[in-house]
Parts: structure tokens; sequence; C-alpha cells
């Protein structure tokens, strides 16, 4: 797929490629050491890039005002998974207009492609793309995150309050 | 033979039949939800509007018999406008929960919505709330405001099953079906009910949000579960059996099942399955993979034949297995062991002519018939007595079992394991174990066989007719099927085949993708 | 002008006991039907141009025709289930005359060869059905009914069925169901139940006033009947006018009689002060007539279908100026949703709908598209049922809306009614 | 609540209606009323299981029919049923006006059992009345031509 350019003679002489591009090295040390300010790179991991909101970044399970889950384990997202990385074990929920909850929900980090698929397919907004992505773990980590990672992690401070409740919808009758 | 002409295609159907039966031979679509092949007309959820020449309304077509040289059609825009609204009414009540609800994927409202609706919902008004969750008795649950009152499940209790449970209380909008409290919804064939829902409103509580639909392929086969022989679709993924549903057949089961024959998935799947050879005695087991542990039996048998003659070893058959399977098996055992000594277990003979009127038979084995049927052409004809007395004597060194699939329907089990206690080996070929196996005293191999919906073969019911199955899945590959085992005992290698059949036939097709919207 | 063919004798109380009727001609008529041939009596009928006083008008002669000929036994049902807002006449009738009823259906059952009849009243007129239950122990002590009535050889039983309150069960097929001990469900058409209707068999059912009105026809013959009325809509009826009307009361006159006449000269007129809004001319299923429309109109089949409306159970319903046309749509889809019978679903989910609509206007959180979505939603319920029912609950919402557009759009956009003091009271 | 049982007559009453009609099904709403009479005025669903097996029909059959048809109580109801017709006549000449003027005057809520268990106000649909609008009717007699005065006074000289 790639373009061959085909050589000519002055691409074999080499060396004012050389020094041009030495120049603009120098010109860009010399500016960015009397004006360390403008440089665009950040001293990782000292520094954080701040993404938008909108970055897909790191799953996480919404809750609903009680601080429940919010997922109904329709299993829409596993479906649309291309990366076939979302596993969801559905159960019977006590109250019967919850009806159907998930006991298990793990999401395999490593297979993950971070493609948005399942926030989009979700009809309920209880899957969303956090703006974290940094998902470091030492050697032997687990990186098949359960609800209690994507829904409580400590970070999340309690949970993200889903857009659409299910009570209200009830009682609008809906 | 009636002549009509249905949106331009002519055709011939025959005397007494119904537009809408007419519409399903010619293959044409036709929104319908309370019209049921199997059950009476209802004529209620007002869908199956046809556009009849020569008269000025529109008729439904599930009560409107093809009259010679009828022109009809539902694809002008009157009929596809009423089709369209009459959808919108089955659905402003109608909770859109589809991320919960277990139909989803299967449901009549869905897959018509799409079909014929009318995508542009004008109720603003609250929706009429019911119950949600009730429990209709041990298999089924139902959801009020899923249900579309179509009345098929209380039609069925009404019309097949004859037993009266289901009704629809109340009336107008807040009609509602349900048992009466102290009479739950429970009979033999109470999950046809699920089945012929169109919604969610009933669903199957053994299946219930345990699988989404779309992710289970479907496999055609013939229920194992008693001698009628009902036809019927498997649902099944890579992890094994979900479900097992009825598949028509007019001259066999019709459009029914029985709930015992749907729960005879469950000693198929892993969990319940012998899967991997056992060789040894109480508390001194070796695990060996089924071919190696067949060709070991094998080599014990020949080692006992030489010893005593061929008349030391008897093969014991039940009627669980396929006609060909069995057929091999007691070739491979007379012809190649020399042992005239074939045995028919007969599980329950006294309930054996037993039927219920509608499907259940007393005889809970598939394949009786064919047994017999073996049996007569290779002129067998040993009674269970002359095992006994043979065994009590000390004559029989070795026997051979083909023991039962499905266990449960085996009352006398025990006793007959008990029975060949004293016997010095056995070889019982099984799909599932059990613990009276594992606590023998005397030399026992247990062989993992194959179930029914891992092999091709035919079984004959009842009535004599000959149905015959393929693969369905595959769910433990490593075992054996009784004709592959049989081989094995009796010393000879099985031949190798590729492999390709097999990955073809499980990697079928989904159900869902061909049949959508079919009711 | 009244012309009292049934009602003559209706205000004295001796009528209703056997012997008062009999006083006053009772049973002549029977013993006179019963020497003639029965189908004789059905051509009689068929040629007079009696039409069922129910409500849809069907020609009672033509309905006798359909019976087959298959020697199967053959029911004859009387509809007493008056249950249509506004319609109170048959209640009258069997109250002050039931031997007239019993009469009328002694003769037609003769006529069609029914040796079994049933008077299904409907279980709120308490009073109706002791009164007819007595009268009908006179009639088989007199020898009326039973075995080889008044040496004819002809038998006949009759009963008396009491419903339980179900607006359905006074259409055809509804009654039957309920006659049969289900739910007052209609049934499938066809087959239709002069071929197929109770337990199965051949059945005719007709109402009360209908067979009431058998008696003159027999009596007089056809020619005299047919002189009362119109060239279609011949004979007399008894019309309940009810509402906003000095003297609300039923009034026999001839079809065909001016509505304004009826209101005016019999009914007393309005009450002093107010002013003709509207009119229902045929019970609450009969779409509305504006006060123009009245003033054109005649009380007879043809003239109201003229107007786009329908002659129904003779229930005329007066409205004055002082009502809020959409309150009373409010209380008329309430009535529909109520009685729906919950069977096929555009009516079930419908009726339900409309209603729904209707009060959140009348709440005041209606919406301007609501008024189109009234019309919208009723045309397409008319005409996809088993029965009428659906058809009854949209024709009224169209007219309604349609007639009185303004008053639904001053609703919904000031939250309150048009007319001063019409408050929508709560259901 | 103790299991219902009919009285001897109303056993009789039973038996005989199941074979006065020509299908034993037509016999459910006579003897539904007979088990309303004797019931207080309403039919517990008790009553429903008892009648099904005195009848030997489907218990989901008599619920069906019980529940389909407005006359028959799933709830107990007060001594006095008093059901005041607003359908369209009434309404006209003030008949919900005057439930809402009996509730408050008799300080019960519509379809509630009064707390001396004596009354019970219900709207219902027509009752064939029109021309006497409004009306009442209380427990099977008619009260017709109403107004807010004479109903309260009608009801309060009931026992």
């Amino acid at each position: 797929m790639s373009i061959v350019k085909k050589p000519k003679a002055i691409s074999n002489w080499y060396l004012p490629g050389i020094l041009s591009g030495m120049g603009f090295t120098f010109k860009k040390l010399i500016k960015n050491l009397f004006n360390p300010k403008g440089m665009p790179t950040l001293n990782y991991p000292e520094e954080h890039y701040q993404y938008g909101p909108r970055f897909k970044g790191n799953h996480v399970l919404t809750v609903k005002k009680d601080g429940s889950l919010r997922c109904t384990a329709c299993m829409l997202c596993a479906t649309n998974c291309p990366a076939d990385c979302i596993k969801i074990v559905a159960s019977e929920h006590e109250d019967p207009t919850v009806e159907k909850y998930p006991i298990s929900y793990e999401i395999d980090m490593l297979r993950c492609v971070f493609c948005g698929y399942c926030e989009e397919a979700c009809p309920v907004d209880a899957i969303r793309m956090g703006p974290e992505w940094q998902t470091p773990a030492l050697n032997g980590g687990n990186f098949t995150y359960d609800i209690q990672h994507l829904a409580y992690r400590p970070n999340l401070k309690g949970g993200i309050q889903s857009r659409l409740d299910d009570e209200e919808r009830h009682k609008a009758g809906i | 033979m009636l002549k009509c002409k249905i949106n331009g295609k002519e055709m011939e159907v025959p005397q007494g039949t119904s537009i809408i039966e007419a519409f399903k031979l010619s293959g044409q679509d036709i929104a319908h939800y309370c019209w049921h092949p199997g059950l009476s007309v209802a004529g209620v959820c007002r869908l199956c509007m046809v556009e009849i020449e020569g008269q000025p309304k529109l008729q439904i077509a599930c009560n409107t018999m093809v009259q010679d040289g009828m022109v009809i059609n539902n694809n002008s825009e009157t009929v596809k406008d009423v089709v369209r609204w009459g959808l919108d009414f089955h659905l402003i009540n109608h909770p859109l929960d589809c991320p919960i609800c277990d139909q989803a994927g299967e449901c009549g409202l869905q897959d018509q919505y799409m079909q014929f609706g009318k995508y542009d919902p004008e109720m603003a008004e609250r929706k009429v709330k019911k119950r949600k969750v009730v429990d209709l008795g041990p298999t089924v649950v139902l959801d009020s405001e899923r249900c579309i009152l179509c009345s098929r499940c209380v039609r069925f209790t009404d019309e097949v099953s004859k037993t009266h449970e289901l009704g629809i209380f109340n009336r107008g909008d807040r009609s509602e079906i349900g048992t009466f409290k102290d009479r739950p919804l429970d009979n033999k064939y109470s999950l046809n009910t699920v089945d012929i829902c169109p919604v969610g409103a009933l669903t199957s509580k053994d299946f219930r949000f345990r699988q989404r639909v779309w992710y289970l392929k479907t496999a055609e086969s013939i229920c194992p579960g008693c001698s009628t022989g009902c036809n019927v679709n498997v649902y099944y993924n890579e992890e094994g059996l979900w479900r097992v549903r009825p598949r028509h057949n007019p001259e066999v089961n019709g459009h029914w099942m029985c709930d015992e024959g749907r729960d005879t998935y469950k000693y198929v799947n892993r969990k319940a399955r012998l899967l991997e050879a056992k060789m040894g005695h109480r508390d001194n087991w070796t695990l060996e993979s089924p071919g190696a542990a067949a060709k070991a039996a094998g080599q014990k048998l020949r080692e006992v034949i030489e010893a005593h003659g061929p008349e030391s070893v008897a093969l014991v058959l039940t009627g669980q297995y396929t006609t060909e399977e069995l057929e091999t098996a007691v070739q491979k055992f007379k012809g190649d062991l020399g042992s005239s000594l074939v045995y028919h277990w007969v599980n329950n003979p006294e309930s054996f002519e037993d039927f219920d009127g509608i499907l259940l038979r007393g005889d809970k084995n598939p394949n009786t018939k064919g047994l017999l049927k073996i049996l007569e052409q290779e002129g067998v004809s040993l009674t269970w007595k002359d095992l006994e007395s043979r065994v009590q004597q000390g004559q029989i060194k070795t026997v051979v079992v083909a023991g039962p699939e499905n266990q449960s329907v085996f009352p006398d089990f025990v006793e007959k394991v008990n029975l060949l206690a004293g016997v010095e080996n056995v070889v019982w070929l099984t799909a599932c174990p059990h613990s009276v196996l594992d606590s023998r005293e005397k030399a026992t191999w247990q062989i993992p066989l194959k179930t029914y919906i891992e092999k091709a073969g035919s079984f004959i019911n009842h009535q004599g007719k000959t149905q015959s199955f393929e693969v369905g899945t595959v769910i433990v590959s490593s075992a054996l099927t009784l004709a592959e085992a049989a081989t094995l005992l009796v010393g000879q290698e099985l031949e190798v085949s590729s492999g390709d059949r097999l990955a073809e036939l499980t990697r079928k097709k989904n159900f869902f993708t061909e049949t959508r919207g079919a009711l | 002008m009244e012309i009292k063919l049934l009602s003559e004798h209706y205000d004295k109380p001796e009528y209703r006991s056997l012997e008062g009727y009999k006083k006053h001609d009772g049973y002549r008529v029977l013993a006179k039907a019963l020497k003639m041939d029965p189908k004789a009596i059905v051509e009689e009928v068929k040629a007079s141009g009696l039409r069922g006083r129910g409500g849809a008008g069907f020609p009672t002669g033509v309905k006798w025709g359909f019976l087959p000929d298959n020697g199967e036994p053959r029911y004859l049902l009387c509809n007493a289930d008056e249950g249509e807002p506004g319609t109170f006449k048959d209640r009258l009738m069997m109250e002050r005359a039931p031997h007239q009823l019993i009469e009328g259906m002694i003769i037609s059952a003769f006529a069609i060869g029914s040796k079994k009849s049933y008077i299904y009243i409907r279980g709120e007129y308490d009073d109706s059905i002791r009164i007819v239950r007595e009268a009908l122990k006179e009639a088989y002590s007199a020898g009326f009914l039973g075995q080889n009535i008044l040496g004819s050889g002809f038998d006949h039983d009759m009963d008396v069925y009491v419903g339980a309150g179900a607006y359905i069960c006074g259409e055809e097929t509804g009654m039957i169901s309920s006659l049969e001990g289900k739910k007052g469900q209609p049934k499938l058409k066809p087959p239709f139940p002069a071929v197929k209707g109770y337990l199965g068999k051949p059945t005719i059912v007709n109402n009360v006033e209908t067979l009431a009105a058998v008696i003159p026809v027999v009596d007089k013959g056809a020619q005299a009947y047919r002189q009362h009325g119109t060239e279609k809509s011949a004979g007399t009826k008894l019309f309940s006018v009810s509402g906003n009307v000095v003297k609300p009361g039923t009034y026999e006159v001839a079809l065909g009689y001016p509505l304004m006449d009826l209101i005016n000269n019999e009914c007393g007129g309005l009450k002093p002060g107010r002013k003709l809004k509207a009119v229902i001319p045929g019970g609450s299923s009969a779409p509305v007539l504006t006060a123009e429309e009245c003033a054109q109109a005649n009380m007879d089949y043809e003239s109201l279908a003229q107007l786009g409306s329908m002659l129904g159970s003779g229930a005329v319903i007066v409205i004055d100026d002082s009502n809020c046309m959409v309150d009373l749509l409010g209380v008329i889809m309430h009535f529909y949703h109520h009685e729906s019978c919950g069977q096929c679903t555009p009516c079930r989910e419908g009726t339900g709908w409309l209603n729904k609509i209707v009060h959140s206007v009348l709440s005041g959180q209606g919406r301007l598209q609501d008024i189109d979505l009234i019309v919208r939603v009723s045309e397409h319920m008319m005409g996809r049922t088993i029965c009428a029912l659906s058809d009854a609950a949209a024709l009224p919402a169209i007219s309604f809306v349609k007639k009185f557009r303004d008053e639904f759009e001053f609703y919904v956009r000031e939250g309150r009614s048009k007319v001063k003091g019409a408050a929508h009271v709560e259901m | 609540m103790a299991d219902f049982q009919l009285s001897a007559e109303g056993v009789e009453f039973v038996k005989a209606e199941l074979k006065r009609y020509e299908t034993p099904l037509s016999a459910v709403i006579p003897c539904l009323y007979r088990v309303q009479k004797e019931n207080q005025g309403w039919v517990s669903p008790e009553s429903v299981s008892y009648l099904s097996q005195l009848m030997d029909i489907p218990e989901a059959h008599i619920n069906e029919v019980l529940s389909f048809y407005t006359m028959f109580n799933r709830e107990p109801v007060g001594r006095h049923h008093v059901q005041v017709c607003c359908n369209i006549s009434c309404a006209m000449n003030g008949a919900r006006e005057l439930t809402h003027h009996l509730c408050k005057s008799f300080d019960v809520k519509e379809g509630e059992v009064s707390k001396d268990g004596k009354l019970t106000i219900t709207r219902v649909e027509c009752l064939g009345s029109c021309g006497t609008a409004p009306m009442m009717q209380i427990n099977d007699r008619y009260y017709e031509n109403l107004s807010p005065d004479s109903a309260v006074k009608i009801i309060k000289e009931l026992e």
C-alpha cells in the first residue's frame, strides 16, 4: 500500500536535509529553553492532559437515585460489542417494576477496543464511557472489571446517576 | 379446489380454507395476532384485514372463507393504513420496555411493527397500569401490561388442554388475563401458552432471563421424552441447550408438546453429563478418555469370552437409542462377539400403554418400537427373566448395558443396577452419571455416550412412524455414540470422519434470521 | 301530534294486570294470529315495513326471513337490555304493559315457529323484572303460554333472563353470549344469529318495541300500519325525550314527525330563557345535530341519515346553551370507555384513548393537535370491530369535534369552557 | 373471612337454575346474584370457589362473568348501595354535583363504605331513567327527579 517514490539524484545527497533538520531542532530547543510555557508537551506522569467530557475512556455503569444499578440486563451492549468483551448474567429482581437486573456484569478491559458501541446501544443510559483512560495495574492485576468496579469505584464517589429514571418513567405512565 | 387471487397471485386452495390460511399457503405476509392455526378463530386483534373485490367493507381474513373466484388483496393503501393504526392501538397501552422483556427478539409486536407499523406514535396520555410479574403457576409468569389480549392462551386452556385455568377478567382496557386464586395454571401442557403468546406477557419460569433469544441457534430434533416422538426445535448456544419448543407436525404432535418433554434438555447439558470414562470400582476409579476406556473394556470382554465362552457375555438395551445405533450394537454383539444374549430393559411395563388423550404416553422411551423391530429382525426373543436367572446362576460374567439417557423416567434404575451387583464386569454405557454406578463393588466401566441432540439417526414412534433427525449441536465432543462404543467394544477401529459435516451442522443459521415475525 | 298505537292505555294502572289488559282488547290479536298461517304473518310484517326499534333499524320481516328451514329448534329473544343513554321507552313499556310485550312475543314466536323465548331484561330494571315475571305467571295460568296455546296446537315457553349490567349485552350477539352464561362479548359474524345464534341454533333477537308493534301490524294489517309514518319508515315510534326540556318523557309519534315539533309541542319546549344548542336524536351513540340541523330534521331513519345522524333507539337528548359540549363529550367518552367489552383491540384501546384525550382537554392539559387526534382516532375505530360499539363511540366524538370545534379550541387555549358557568365536574 | 356457604334454599335455587336453561352455564349469572344477596351485597373470591364446586363450572369462567358485569360487587358495600346515574341526561341535570354533595353530606368517599357500614355511593352509567333526571338507585329501588336536598333526605330516612 505504501507509495514508492523513485529516488532522484538529489535525494541521494542527504547532507542538506540533515542540516535543515538539525536547524529546526536547535531553533525549538533555544525557543523552549527561554519560553518553557510555550511547549506543547506535558510532563507525564506529573502532569495530566484534560480530555473533553465526551472522551470515550473507561466504562461506568450508572446508578439510579437509590444507588442501585440502572442496568436492566437487556444485553444489547454485549450483543453490539465487536470485541465480545462484555459478559452479563441476568436475574429476576424482587421488585416487579424493576423486574430484571444483572447479577454479574463483567467487561474484559484487555479485549475492549473502546469503540463506544455499548454506550450507543444502551437504551437506558446505563453504561457510559467516562473521561478516565488510565488503567494501569501491576503484573497479574485484574483487568476484568465487575459491577463493583464499574459502578462504585472510589473515584466515582458513590456512582454516576443515570439520566433515565425508571421510577419517574413509571410515574409518568410511559 | 377453489380458485382465488391473492395480491395478484393466482392460486388454488381446498374448500373450507380461510383467507388467512390461503395467505399462509401463498407465502405472503399478513399481520395477525389472535389467529393461531391450532386454535379456534377469535377475530379480535383486527389486524388481518383484507380487501375483497366486490365487498365494500374490509374483512378479517381469519373469519372469512375463500370462495371461488375471490380476488383478495392486503397491499392497498386502505388496508395498510388500517393495519398501521391497528398496530398503534395494540401499542398504546403496551409498555415500551423491550430491553427488560424476555420476548424481545422473537416478539410479534416488534416484528410486525417493524414490518407494518406506523412509526409515528401519537399517544401522549398515560398508559393503563396493570399487574406485573404475576405468578400464574409452577411454570409460567404473567406480565399483564405486555398482554395484548389476543386470548390465544385462554383458548388453549379451553380447547386443547381443557383445563380452563385461564380467563380474561374485567372489561375494556382494564381487561387482563389471569387465573383464579386457588386454581393456578398447572397442567402438563402449560408451557404451550408461552409459545403461542405473541408478546412477552407469558414467559417460562425455566427460560426467563437466562438467555437472550438472539444468542441461541436452533436445530430440529425429535423429543426423546416418550413414545409420541413430538417434533421439536432445540435452542442452543456454545454453552449447551436452553430450551425445547414444539415444531409443527400435523401427524404427530400438531403444534404442541408437553412440559415434561421440554425438560429433556436438562440432562443433555454438561452439568448433568458424564464427561470422562470411569474405570474401576467403588472408591477406586481411574478417569480415561471414552475411546480408550471402550477399547480397554473390549479387551476385557474378549478375555472373558475366551475364558468362559460367548454365552457369558450379555447385552442390555433400552429404547432410548436410535434405530441405527441399536442395529449396529446388536449386529456387532451377535456377529463379532458371538453372544446371542441380548435383553430389552423395559422401564415401566405397567404404564406402557397409558395415554392422556393429548400427547403424553406412558412409554417413556422414544424408540421402543425401533428396538423391538431390531430385536425381531435379529431374531432375539429373550425375556428379562432369562437374564435374571442367568445372573443368579452366575453364568454371566460380563454385561454391557446401553443405559438410559433420561434416567429420571427409569424408576427401576437402582433395582436393575443392584441386580447386576454380582456380575464380575459391567460395561455401562451412559450419558449421565449415577451414584449407584459409582458405588458398585465389582469391576465397572462407565463410558460416556452422546445424547439425542448430538447424533443423527431415527426413532420409531408409537404409531410406527420413522422420524429421522440430524446432529443438532455437540456438547461433550469426546463422548461416543452407541454404535461407536459397540464397534470399539468388539475390538474394531472407528472410521475417522473428517468432521466437516459436523462443523457445518453446528454452524447452522440462526432460527430468527429465517423466520422472524412468523407467529 | 301523538299517535298512540302502542301507548294508548299506558296511563291506566290496570293495564298492567292480565284482567285490565284483556279489558282493553288484550290477547284478542293473539287469538286472531294463531288462526293465521305463520308464513302469512311474516309476510304481513314484511309488508308493513316495520323496522327494528332497538337502534339499527333493520326491517323485522326480512330478519325473520333469514331463518334457515332446517328443522332445528329456534329461539326468540326479546332485547330488553335497554342501555343506550337517553333511552327509557322499553322500561315504560314493560312496567305499564307487560302483557302487550308477551302477546307480541307469542305472535312473533308463532310466526317464526319458535318454541322457546327469553326476555333479556337489564338487571337494573328491578321493577320491570318483577312486573314481567308476574305477567308471565298470569299468562301461563290463563293458558296464553305453555302447551297448546288457545287450542291452536302451538306450544311456547317464555322465560325472563336478568342481565347484570353491561351495555354491550344490548348488542344481539352480546346478548346471546350473556344468555349462554358467558361474558357478554359479541360474536363474530358471519354466522349471523338468525343462522347460528343462541347455543348455535337459529335465533331472532328483537327489541321490546318491535315485538309489541307486531300486534297492531297483525291486527289492522300492513296497509293500515303503513298509513302512519313515511314511505320507508312506516308506523309509529316511541321517543324518549330527555335533557333540557320542560316535559321530558316518552312520546309516541308517527315516524317522520318534525324534531322541533316534538320538542316544542309534546315536550313543552326549552326552559324559559334558554336557546337550543344541539340535539342528539338517537341515543348517545348518534352523531349530534346542531340547532340549525334540528330545524330540518324529521324523526325518521332517512331524514336523520341524510343529516349524518341516526334515529337509533329514539332517544332524543335536548341540549340547551347552558351546556359545554366538551364536558358532554367527556361524559359520553367515559361511558363508552367504561362499556367497551375489551374484545377487539381498536375499540378496547380506542375508547380508552379517546376518553383520555377528552379528559386531558377538560383538565386543561390539552394540546391543539389533540382535537384533530380525536377525529383521527375515531375514524380508525370505525368499522374495524366485531360489533358497533366502536362506531358508537367514534360517531359522537367526530360529530362533537367537527360541529363544535370552536368550543374545543377555546377549551384547549384557555383551559376552561367557553360556556359561562358550565364548569367541568371531575368524574 | 370464613368460607362462604349458601343457605339450604340457596343451594336448592342453584340446583334448580342449573336445570332451568338449555345450558348449565346460563345459571352462572342468576347464581351469582343469589350469592351476592346472601353475602351482604358482594361476591367474595371464597364464594366463587364455593360456587364453582357447587355448579361444577371452572372458577376462571365464573370469575370472568363476575368481573365483566358491573352489577356484581367484588368489594364489600354498605347496607345501602347508592348508585347515582351520571350519564349524559343526568349529568346535564346536575347528577355529578349531586354525587359530590351526597359524598360530602355523608362524609364518605365515592366507592367506599361509610364508617358505620350503612352507605356506599357510586356513580354508574345510564340507568334508563333519563326523563326523570337526576336519579339514583338505592339497592333495587329507583329514586327519581332528585334535588340535592331531597336525595339527602331520602338517604337519611333509610335504616
